[in-house]
């Protein structure tokens, strides 16, 4: 079987590694649209905390011996707490001004962040191994899938989809999504929102720092991971439309999917593959695809 | 704690309050007894949409003392403030586009009314039936997103909001503001009902006449301050005052 | 009868199988005060938004001067002379007062792309800005700041600014909307005035205003036309009087 | 009196850069400075008058240094033409990437233009034509339409000045022109715009390819005057120089970008020796390091500006003076 | 002018300063102390400053050391963009300008320039070393996975040349753009090709991440990795257990031999890292020039590359001699990364697997489109 001259079973190992990256896409985009959704800052940062979540990882490993499956859970907490102190330290004086100041402090906080791991550790970073349960992988014929990949792919859907439930259906829900348009108003009900946000840009950091630990055993952990990451992230951000949480999640895997796909038929174009389908979108759908109009 | 009637359920002594540089309050001085109806008058601009935020909390900055069933509040976060039983009607509605008119309806937490009074019972709020069966264009409409409801039936659904909550305190504005003559009157009666099982209703309205025959005490402020202050029955001695102040 | 300068036809407008306006068949005659008035929710707004194509109508057409418009977009529609002002205040807050209104001029001049020209090219515009201020009263505030008018007078620029752009046919959404008496006399009178020359088709939920200003009245109720006619007739029709007024003429007054 | 105070000040600008080579200033470096401010200047164009925050400027910058570059050394165009070519490239650039991203509006514009100036990074890398990482080396000088010879970097110097004096005066008067006025318009309330007969989204991509052909004369002049073009003028990180170099100096002011450009150029290229200097001066070693972290530097002003000090130097100067005027 | 400066301008802060960097610093001030600190009578003295790996601040630094400072020699490091622009600057103002860590061969080649001296490695080098080496070894078989610039194409091209010329075969070839941080999908285009060696012509993360991906994938079980730009301080930060058994090409290597490990040792001590090989060149870079700018009682850029020239050099570094067109010409090494068991130490790493000689790696004088060459 072929298909332009690739063969089926390259398309569909290509479509599953697709998904592995559309993992990520998908958990930091819902992390920049639940962040965005009530604080009104387009997170910059959220590269550099993916970044520190990896770090986080491997220093618990390494200073203090705790293993993989721990800094799962403390990583993001740890993670988050730092988001928690950066959000009543800097990011609480900006919510009344225009978006984009938000967009800069954060960019430069990303690169304080950046800095600081660069000076102590250096650029070519440091390696994390495996975690030994999910080392080896599965043989599905057509390709040989790590098992760890696959590990990653189902624990972000989870936590996709366990955002979304929070969000979508709970009154916890409610609450983030009113407090998003009018916190002040909220507030008046009864709310505490300054903490809310506080909570919830320590939230959406922590997906973030998720999504770190999940990359460390994949990726060189270096101080560089993800400052080009969350460009591309901005770009299917752009094409999902942030308007609802479902959406990023969708897109987040879809594009990952496209860029697998590119890579097998213009491995040239995997780059820029995401942002030609964003001006695609752009002419056809200006509000994204799962975006509202104005 | 048991309250009787006529405690007061809010008392703003000397209040100051500012947007940024600009000072729109200055020193009012008003109190509210528990279970009266009492308006704000004024005419465009004289702080009395200002004189309900600073109550909340909602203002740039604010001096003075505002006590709400003896608590004081100036010091207090918008929400700690809304917890002793206040619920605010925004001059703007405030309803929300990512919510369902249902959901909207549903959002503000039941407050744990602090002076559950006497009469009022424990002032649990209307049930959600009961708010349906007073607007039934929001019955009908429950399910579309908030803001796309009209203008008026926004403006229901934020009066109908707080009641569900069983706040006691109800700080009311414009909402007779673009509706229809019919539903001004349901509004009336309504708020006429309110009285009667005992809320405190502080309202700021420009209708004048809908208001008038449902206060007990009337404020007239004008430059952030209170120029007049009268009760229902005096309100024919000030016609003629009120028709300088206002333009009535 | 007069010329209609605007007709609709069958105008429907249906938000996912809700029906907001269902066939509405409106004439509205050239020079007139018209008033559209009715219930919340009935559909006044979601009119005034397919007129000015901020809204797509599901059907129907519309038709400005004898020329179908159905099909155009809000820029072109303006441009025709079909100009509305909005439910909220919308005016430059950090413009001269002025210079709100020269903005609007400008278009007429054709150089609004001219990025080469001296803003003194704009000089000869302010005899007519300080007119049209003077028009609706504010030819003392010329030089201020808008964002220090109080809500009244914002009103009032926006209506010069309105004024500007030579409006044939004027779309007034709940004009008097937020003012206390005093501005609502002003506004209502500004109305009066401003409307000689030209048509005004305006929303307004208060009868005070109706009553004194406005030619003829179609009442809407739910999305349909319920009834049409000059003040009087309208007032004493039994079925908007339920649906709209209330039961009594002493409270239909009463309603502001 | 402002407006006084403003052209003495602009005059004495003036003659203070038309003495500068005499007075023992570095002319390529002076050259580098004046291309970053006429960069940064055709950005607060975009953004401080029309409120439109690109992300994206760097792909102009570096687009038409690798055109002008490309033309200069491959084809043999003479100066004037190469300059020619590199702004067109701009403003083309400017018409494509502004058509795509005017679609959208505020956080997500920025985002747009981020997004598409990365896609361009991309190309400039893998584009056969522009060297890859070595960048487009030896691009030679030439003669000004033929008479001036540009080798001498005194001509240079002149030559670049006056291109950038032109190019100020054209932005004020693009800000002081009936566009310029529809422009504020729009920044003030862009609804009301619309419902006033402007076709917002023309004007706001006009000043688009307007600022994109701007910054492409820049990034065209500068590839003159150094004789490369490389990868890092094209880079998102540029981009964001750019911002900082506006922030810095006030946003929607005329003289802000050309203060701020100063700033941040000076601190890229001293911040080593100024580490030293408080190093040797205070004792801690520490300072020495902050020539390795210039990223560092770079952030802790993006925070402190955004933080403390969002009218940037000119504009707290403009609101001190205006505080003084009240006094008086 | 009281005092001989040296301007060292390189990447302290980005992509490579692993590489150079500070510890690039430390190698060029040890050099200038062994020397005793002064040449002509006068103290030497060492400038730095970061180029951010951007064309115009470093030559805008070159310039400003010269024209200020009047430096003497310009040192240079990572980054080919800004060392082609840094030697226009130099050779414009006639001051010497020595290269170590630029890849790019165009230094020597195209763009070659009187007083520009290039070295430690280039592209060609690299790329023919691990070719031939590794051709010899029995990999006949090439797949390439190439970053998409100019920098990996030269890499690609190089090699591929090499390896045909020797009999090899190269079965294919997929372009990955810079900093694509995840590579299995084309790891799995390479496997498909059932090529022996896989060639990998990119640089910094992408090799890391290359490496990473290969051993997670299994790929390492059926092909074998070839580095073609890789260093000392890459194998640092990811472990043996990941790169075990990848060949590579180099310079130098600080076990090489007991000179290389006593000067190697110093380093250590002062920086708890072994250097790269960039490093010990730029100790040996300066130290040849201090010794060149005595020996020609001058300074003079003209006269001090003449000297360099003129004879053989030979230190811990290597030994070899500065052609006409810029290039040292001296040995390279083909190293193979340790299996963990191996590594009796810390930074105990690599074994040579082959010296490969400099004339049989860089660009030829035939080859050579330098017009100083000919
Ligand atoms: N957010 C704000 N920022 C600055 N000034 C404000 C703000 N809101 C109101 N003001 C000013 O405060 C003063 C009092 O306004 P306020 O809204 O309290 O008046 P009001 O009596 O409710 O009038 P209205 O009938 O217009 O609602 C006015 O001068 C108004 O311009
Ligand atoms: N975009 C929309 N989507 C769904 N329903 C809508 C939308 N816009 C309006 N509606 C519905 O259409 C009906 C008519 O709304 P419209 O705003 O036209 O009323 P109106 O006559 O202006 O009322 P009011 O006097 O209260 O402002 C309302 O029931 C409203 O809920
Ligand atoms: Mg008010
Ligand atoms: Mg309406």
């Amino acid at each position: 079987m072929e298909l332009f001259g690739v063969s089926l079973p390259a398309i569909l190992s290509q479509l599953l590694l697709g998904l592995v990256n559309g993992s990520f896409y998908a958990i930091l985009s819902l992390g920049l649209a639940v962040i965005f959704g009530l604080l009104n800052v387009i997170n910059f940062a959220h590269g550099a905390l993916f970044m520190t979540g990896a770090v986080v990882t491997w220093m618990g490993l390494h200073y203090l011996g705790i293993n993989y499956w721990a800094m799962l859970l403390l990583a993001p907490l740890v993670v988050g707490l730092l988001g928690i102190v950066l959000e009543r330290l800097f990011l609480r004086w900006i919510y009344k001004l225009d978006h984009i100041y938000g967009l800069l402090l954060t960019l430069g906080l990303a690169l304080l962040i950046e800095g600081g791991f660069r000076s102590a550790y250096g650029v070519s970073g440091l390696s994390y191994q495996t975690p030994a349960l999910l080392q080896g992988g599965f043989n599905l014929g057509f390709m040989f899938m790590p098992k760890y990949r696959a590990w990653v792919v189902l624990a972000s859907l989870l936590v996709c989809l366990f955002t979304w439930f929070m969000i979508e259906k709970t009154r916890l829900g409610a609450y983030l999504r009113a407090g998003t348009e009018n916190p002040r108003l909220v507030e008046a009900f009864g709310i505490n929102v300054p903490l809310m946000i506080t909570l919830t840009y320590g939230f959406g950091v922590a997906l973030a720092a998720f999504a770190g630990v999940l990359a460390a055993p994949i990726y060189q952990v270096s101080p560089l991971m993800g400052q080009n990451l969350i460009i591309t992230v901005f770009a299917v951000v752009v094409i999902g439309g942030m308007g609802s949480i479902m959406g990023s999640i969708v897109t987040g895997l879809l594009l990952g999917v496209i860029e697998g796909l590119t890579r097998v038929f213009y491995p040239e174009a995997s780059s820029t593959v995401v942002f030609v389908i964003m001006a695609i979108v752009l002419l056809i759908r200006p509000a994204g695809l799962f975006g509202k109009e104005q | 704690m048991v309250k009787t009637v006529g405690t007061s359920a809010l008392r703003i002594c000397q209040l100051q309050g500012w947007y940024g540089e600009s000072h729109v309050l200055h020193g009012v001085d008003l109190e509210v007894r528990r279970g009266e109806v009492v308006t704000l008058l004024g005419r465009n601009g004289a702080g009395r949409t200002s004189i309900l935020r600073a109550i909340m909390g909602l203002i740039g900055r604010r001096e003075g003392s505002i006590q709400i069933d003896g608590t004081e509040t100036i010091g207090l976060p918008t929400h700690r403030i809304a917890r002793l039983g206040v619920g605010y009607c925004p001059e703007e509605r405030g309803i929300f586009a990512s919510l369902s008119a249902e959901e909207n309806l549903l959002l503000p937490p039941a407050l744990k009314s602090a002076g559950a009074v006497s009469g009022a019972g424990t002032s649990a709020g209307m049930s959600v039936a009961e708010i349906y069966q007073m607007f039934p264009n929001l019955a009908e409409r429950r399910h579309s997103p908030g803001t796309r409801l009209s203008g008026g039936e926004q403006q229901m659904l934020a009066v109908a909001r707080i009641l569900r909550t069983g706040a006691n305190l109800l700080l009311l504005d414009e909402i007779s503001e673009g509706l229809a003559p019919v539903i001004v009157q349901a509004l009336a009666r309504m708020i006429a009902t309110l009285r009667e099982k005992g809320y405190t209703v502080v309202m700021v309205e420009q209708n004048f006449r809908f208001a008038a025959p449902l206060a007990d005490r009337f404020y007239v402020i004008e430059h952030g301050r209170v120029v007049e202050h009268f009760a229902a029955a005096e309100l024919e001695a000030k016609m003629p005052v009120l028709g300088e102040l206002l333009g009535v | 009868m007069g010329d209609v300068i605007l007709a609709t036809q069958n105008l429907t407008k249906q938000f996912k199988g809700f029906t907001a306006v269902s066939d509405v068949n409106l004439q509205v005659q050239r020079g007139h005060i018209h008033a559209l008035i009715g219930p919340n929710g009935a559909g006044k707004t979601t009119c005034f938004n397919l007129l000015t194509k901020f809204l797509v109508p599901t059907e129907g057409s519309i038709h400005f001067n004898g020329i179908d418009i159905t099909g155009e977009r809000p820029a072109q529609i303006a441009r025709r002379g079909v100009i509305r002002s909005f439910q909220i205040s919308a005016v430059f807050p950090h413009m001269s007062v002025r210079e709100n209104v020269r903005v609007a001029l400008q278009r007429q001049l054709g150089t609004q792309y001219h990025f080469w020209k001296s803003e003194r090219s704009l000089d000869r515009l302010n005899q007519r800005a300080l007119d049209l201020l003077a028009e609706v009263g504010l030819q003392d505030w010329a030089e201020e700041v808008t964002v220090n008018l109080p809500y009244g007078r914002k009103r009032a620029l926006e209506i010069a600014t309105t004024l500007a752009m030579e409006p044939e046919l004027m779309l007034l959404d709940e004009p008097t909307q937020g003012m206390g008496h005093e501005d609502v006399d002003r506004v209502t009178q500004l109305i009066k005035a401003v409307a000689k020359g030209r048509t005004i088709l305006m929303v307004e939920h208060n009868m005070k205003v109706v009553s004194t200003i406005a030619d003829r009245i179609s009442v809407l109720q739910r999305g349909a036309v319920l009834a049409e006619g000059s003040y009087a007739d309208v007032s004493r029709n039994p079925q908007v009087m339920e649906a709209y007024m209330g039961t009594t003429e002493g409270q239909l007054q009463g309603a502001h | 009196m402002n407006q006084k105070l403003a052209t003495i000040g602009y005059a004495a600008l003036l003659l203070a850069l038309l003495a500068a080579p005499f007075l023992g200033a570095y002319p390529i470096f002076m050259m580098k400075l004046f291309c970053f401010a006429l960069f940064a200047c055709a950005f607060n164009l975009l953004f401080g008058y029309t409120g439109l925050l690109s992300f994206g400027h760097a792909a102009f910058l570096g687009g038409a240094g690798y055109v002008t570059g490309h033309a200069l050394k491959v084809w043999g165009v003479p100066p004037e033409m190469g300059l020619l070519l590199g702004t067109a490239f701009g403003a083309l650039l400017g018409l494509v990437m502004g058509y795509l991203a005017i679609k959208r509006q505020g956080i997500y514009f920025t985002m747009i233009t981020l997004a598409l100036a990365q896609m361009l990074y991309f190309v400039w890398l893998q584009a056969p034509f522009t060297g890859g990482e070595d960048g487009l080396q030896g691009v030679p000088r030439g003669r000004l339409l033929g008479l001036l010879d540009l080798r001498s970097d005194l001509t240079m110097y002149y030559v670049t000045l006056a291109i950038v004096v032109l190019a100020f005066l054209l932005i004020v008067r693009i800000v002081h022109s009936p566009f310029g006025h529809v422009l504020r318009s729009i920044k003030e309330n862009e609804p009301r715009a619309i419902s006033l007969g402007y076709d917002t989204n023309r004007f706001k991509l006009l000043v688009f390819v307007l600022s994109a052909a701007l910054a492409g004369l820049a990034g065209a002049l500068k590839t003159l005057v150094l004789g490369f073009a490389t990868l890092s003028d094209g880079h998102w990180s540029m981009s964001g120089h750019v911002v900082l170099m506006t922030l810095v100096g006030g946003v929607g002011t005329m003289s802000g970008p050309l203060m701020g450009s100063l700033v941040i150029v000076a601190i890229e290229n001293k911040v080593g020796e100024w580490g030293n200097w408080l190093a040797q001066l205070s004792g801690i070693g520490w300072f020495r390091s902050l020539g390795e972290s210039v990223t560092i530097v770079t952030g802790l002003i993006f925070v402190v500006c955004v933080l403390l000090f969002r009218r940037g130097v000119m504009g707290e100067l403009i609101a001190l003076l205006q505080r003084l005027r009240i006094l008086r | 002018q009281d005092k001989v400066v040296i301007g060292f301008v390189t990447d302290m802060s980005s992509l490579y300063s692993d590489v150079d960097g500070r510890g690039g610093v430390l190698a060029a001030q040890m050099a200038i102390e062994d020397f005793g600190g002064k040449v002509l009578d006068k103290p030497v003295e060492l400038l730095t400053a970061d180029h951010q790996n951007k064309a115009d601040i470093a030559a805008a630094k070159a310039r400003e050391w010269i024209d200020t400072q009047g430096a003497a020699l310009i040192l240079g490091g990572t980054n080919s963009g800004t060392a082609l622009a840094t030697s226009t600057v130099a050779n414009e103002k006639k001051v010497l300008y020595i290269n170590n860590g630029a890849g790019t061969s165009a230094l020597t080649n195209e763009q070659c320039a009187p007083l520009t001296v290039h070295y430690a490695y280039d592209t060609v080098a690299l790329a023919r070393g691990t070719g031939k080496a590794i051709l010899d070894a029995g990999g006949d078989t090439w797949f390439f996975l190439t970053a998409d610039y100019a920098f990996g194409h030269a890499l690609e091209n190089d090699t591929a040349a090499t390896v045909k010329a020797n009999g090899g075969k190269v079965l294919g070839s997929v372009r990955h753009p810079l900093n694509a941080s995840d590579f299995s999908s084309f790891l799995l285009q390479a496997q498909s090709s059932k090529a022996k060696i896989l060639g990998m012509a990119n640089a910094g993360g992408d090799t890391i991440n290359t490496i990473k991906a290969a051993s997670e994938f299994g790929i390492t079980s059926t092909m074998k990795l070839a580095g073609l730009l890789l260093f000392l301080s890459d194998i640092h930060s990811m472990g043996l257990q990941t790169t075990q058994g990848l060949q590579f090409t180099d310079s130098w290597y600080w076990d090489l031999n007991d000179e290389s490990r006593a000067w190697a040792q110093r380093f250590y001590e002062k920086t708890k890292r072994m250097p790269t090989s960039v490093q010990a060149a730029n100790y040996s870079a300066v130290y040849n020039w201090l010794q060149a700018v005595q020996e020609a009682g001058t300074t003079d850029g003209a006269k001090v590359r003449e000297l360099l020239g003129s004879k053989p050099l030979k230190d811990f570094y290597a030994s070899g001699q500065i052609r006409p067109d810029g290039r040292y010409e001296h040995d390279m090494y083909l190293v193979e990364v340790k299996q963990p068991g191996e590594s009796s130490r810390d930074w105990d790493y690599l074994k040579v697997v082959q010296a490969l000689k400099g004339s049989d790696v860089f660009t030829t004088r035939q080859e050579s489109k330098c017009a100083l060459w000919k």
